[in-house]
């Protein structure tokens, strides 16, 4: 499957999963980055790596429009520059100091990096809202099969419990990959947990699917 | 947020086994990330000289980074002297 | 750094099955021979050298040049030994010496224990590679803490001296609150298991005659686990040798002297001798 | 009230993290557990004959199950964390709670491989934890689209604080929790409530505090 051939935009998450203040980590073509959400509400990405010694900004905080280091509180804006340096609070950081700043876009429930400055807007996602995230260890491949679907750009669209679902699909690692699940806009709730029961299943038999090959 | 440190000039010396071409340029590289102004190189066996200008503390850190350096030079010391007459 | 020696084991756990471990991916048994001394053995039966010292169990791969460096405050007949046991972590050995030797964190990863905003701020100290000795120290070092150690009720500006004797040993001196002018005496001994991958034990040589033996392991433990989510979350996962991709400040000047001192010597077994 | 406590036992910090959410008094006696096996030893073996910490003693009462004791705490000093007084709202909760001994066995039990040098199937342990915790991410995400935070009803009940703690370490037995994002919600939700208590391994959430960069209201 070759996935996202035609945009820049990668879809990491989905709005709902980092309301503000918060702070996730996500794979970026095998690269580890963090997305983050402000107090006010911005979502900004950047590399998952503090550019001091090295730990991990996803395990950091959200104070206010920054996002902390967890290990020695460093501070960086939404422009990925650090701000603050605790150990030193005299210093004025320089903008060279930064954590690596990623394009971000926030469209249709989804939240979109890209890896390097583009001038577009991340594809529509037409009559569509977000539902859940999940990670399947298996590959898109065998997603697909296991879905009953067809291939699209981005993934994959079936029909689940009469309903038509749209998987955009992200491969994190060999035979790992993210799904975000977007629904027809006219779900009901009800059937939206029926929808994530069944992916569930979905999920069994795609990670049975790739077990098998594994083996083989 | 004001700036509470006036900024400095000053000339560091880096004594050592610090003549692979490696470490100019990553004196270079670093004095950028440092947001430093880093000019007037001067190499010579054992020795390389680096004017820098900045805010005390970023300089206290080049001087810290090129202490280690890269893997292929030993910094044995840092010498640091004000420059006074250029800013 | 195969010539080094390294904990294996507490004197205290010795079995007479022994323990099976790694030292540097080798496989090692360490157990209580016949007479009940400790014998360390490799897979193909070659018996390694030991050293028993400060309750711990010490051996080497190689031929120490050295005998194990000693702490003469630790013989104090008054003090109390505490043997904190072991803990895994996913990280390079070095990486464990490394952030045993940092102050800026306490704030942020020890709060309200060993720091707390907004007391950040790391005053200038001392470091030298001291030429003699040949090891790495650190001397007056100040921190505020809000709880400087088990026995203390309430924050107070804590001196710390750190000292690195070999490559995954490392001794922090720190002022001791019921005995002024004296220094409690807390160790930090890494086994490498391997390049990525270590056993942690903490050993403490205190002045403290009212908190339980207990209550001094789980103060230690306490303080040690909280640092191992950031141990495991670090990148790359091994120590650079080379700050390239790193932005070390003069708080960092230990543990830069740390890493400038196991490059002098090529201790470089858990280390990434280029930046990325 | 006393707990025979051992600070990085993830049961005995539910016992703890409970009362401090509720406010209910705990004496904690700490016990040798590593390197000293206290809780092998004759005195705690005759409070406990399982040789299992922790274990909540309280005048005449002993318990040695730490779902027993979040029941116990809440009984006494708060009974809205007991849940509703239905009976679907009991059962679930009682469902949780024994869902929380699979969290223990799985996400424990590898815990404590990757990090005492406990004995076990690593591998076993960490797909069994793995089944457990996508089976706690779907029931929260449930939760999540009829408007909920919490595992049973309207409000945090022992349910929650049963489950937290073992989820919260997964890390520690090598196990992700990257996948789960219905989890850290919910994880999140916990860590700030009032009276929250960290242990070695979970942080505080520090943006809770005021921010020494901002100066504060009024001053």
């Amino acid at each position: 499957m070759r996935l996202n051939a035609s945009s820049p935009w990668i879809p990491l998450a989905l709005s709902g999963d980092i309301p503000n203040g918060t702070v996730i980590p996500a794979t970026l073509c095998s690269k580890p980055i963090a997305i983050w959400r402000s107090q006010s509400g911005q979502v900004n990405a950047n590399g998952n790596r503090c550019p001091h010694r090295g730990m991990r900004l996803s395990h950091g905080f959200v104070r206010g429009e920054t996002l902390s280091c967890i290990y020695h509180g460093w501070r960086f804006g939404q422009d990925g520059a650090c701000q603050h340096i605790p150990a030193h609070p005299d210093v004025v950081p320089p903008a060279s100091i930064n954590c690596g700043p990623l394009q971000v876009a926030e469209q249709d429930g989804v939240i979109w990096v890209a890896e390097d400055q583009v001038e577009s807007q991340p594809p529509r996602l037409d009559g569509l809202k977000p539902l859940r995230s999940l990670v399947f260890c298996a590959e898109p491949e065998a997603i697909l099969t296991a879905s009953g679907g067809t291939e699209v750009d981005l993934g994959v669209e079936a029909t689940l419990a009469g309903t038509r679902i749209c998987l955009l699909l992200q491969g994190q690692a060999p035979a790992e990959t993210l799904c975000l699940v977007l629904v027809d806009q006219a779900t009901s709730p009800k059937a939206c947990a029926e929808i994530s029961r069944a992916l569930e299943g979905i999920r069994r038999r795609a990670e049975g699917e790739t077990e098998k090959r594994g083996a083989a | 947020m004001p700036d509470l440190m006036p900024p400095r000039r000053e000339r560091l010396e880096i004594l050592g086994e610090v003549n692979s071409p490696s470490f100019v340029p990553w004196i270079k590289r670093h004095s950028g990330r440092l947001g430093l102004e880093a000019s007037a190189f001067s190499v010579a066996p054992g020795r390389i000289g680096v004017t820098v200008a900045g805010q005390p503390d970023l300089i206290d850190a080049l001087e810290v980074g090129c202490l280690l350096g890269p893997i292929d030079v030993w910094v044995s010391a840092i010498d640091r002297a004000p420059v006074a007459d250029l800013i | 750094m195969i010539d080094a020696w390294y904990p294996v084991g507490l004197i205290s756990g010795l079995t007479r099955e022994g323990r099976e471990t790694l030292l540097m991916e080798q496989p090692i048994t360490v157990r209580a021979g016949k007479t009940g001394k400790p014998e360390v053995v490799t897979a193909d039966g070659r018996s390694l050298p030991i050293v028993e010292r400060f309750g711990h169990v010490w051996t080497s791969l190689g031929t120490p040049e050295k005998d194990l460096f000693t702490i003469p405050e630790a013989d104090h007949p008054e003090r109390v030994l505490v043997d904190v046991g072991v803990v895994r972590v996913k990280c390079s050995p070095l990486r464990a010496v490394e952030n045993f030797l940092d102050i800026a964190h306490f704030p942020f990863v020890h709060t309200d224990i060993l720091g707390a905003e907004p007391h950040t701020e790391v005053e200038k100290y001392d470091v030298k590679i001291r030429e003699e000795e040949d090891e790495v120290w650190a001397t007056k070092v100040k921190f505020f803490q809000p709880q400087a150690a088990k026995s203390a009720e309430e924050g107070i500006t804590t001196e710390y001296m750190y000292r690195v004797p070999s490559p995954t040993s490392s001794v922090l001196y720190k002022t001791c609150p019921p005995r002024p002018g004296e220094w409690d005496v807390i160790c930090l001994f890494v086994q490498p298991l391997t390049e990525t991958l270590c056993d942690v034990w903490p050993w403490m040589a205190l002045f403290d005659e009212d908190t339980s033996m207990t209550d001094l392991i789980h103060f230690q433990q306490l303080i040690f686990l909280q640092d191992r989510s950031i141990l495991e979350n670090q990148i790359p996962a091994r120590l650079p040798l080379d700050p390239g991709m790193e932005t070390p400040t003069r708080a960092d000047l230990t543990s830069i002297a740390y890493r400038r001192w196991l490059k002098q010597h090529g201790y470089t077994y858990g280390a990434e001798l280029v930046a990325q | 009230m006393i707990l025979y406590d051992y600070i990085l036992s993830p049961s005995c910090y539910k016992v703890r993290l409970m009362a401090a959410l509720i406010g209910a008094p705990l004496e904690l006696r700490p016990v040798d557990f590593h390197p000293g096996k206290e809780h092998l030893g004759e005195d705690l073996l005759a409070l406990n004959p399982a040789g299992s910490i922790p274990i909540l003693v309280d005048g005449d009462l002993i318990l040695s199950e730490s779902a027993a004791m979040l029941a116990y705490l809440a009984g006494q000093y708060a009974p809205d964390w007991l849940g509703e007084e239905t009976a679907t709202s009991r059962a679930m909760v009682q469902q949780w709670l024994a869902f929380a001994h699979r969290l223990t066995a799985a996400l424990g039990g590898a815990r404590l491989v990757e990090m005492l040098h406990g004995q076990g199937d690593l591998e076993a342990l960490q797909t069994a934890g793995i089944a457990a915790l996508r089976e706690l991410e779907a029931a929260l995400f449930k939760r999540r689209l009829d408007g909920g935070t919490w595992l049973v009803g309207e409000s945090i009940t022992i349910a929650d604080v049963a489950c937290f703690p073992y989820v919260a370490l997964a890390p520690d037995g090598s196990i992700s929790l990257d996948p789960y994002p219905s989890i850290r919600l919910w994880m999140r939700a916990l860590r700030g409530q009032a009276g929250f208590v960290e242990m070695p391994g979970i942080h505080r959430r520090h943006e809770l505090a005021p921010d020494p960069l901002t100066p504060a209201e009024g001053a």
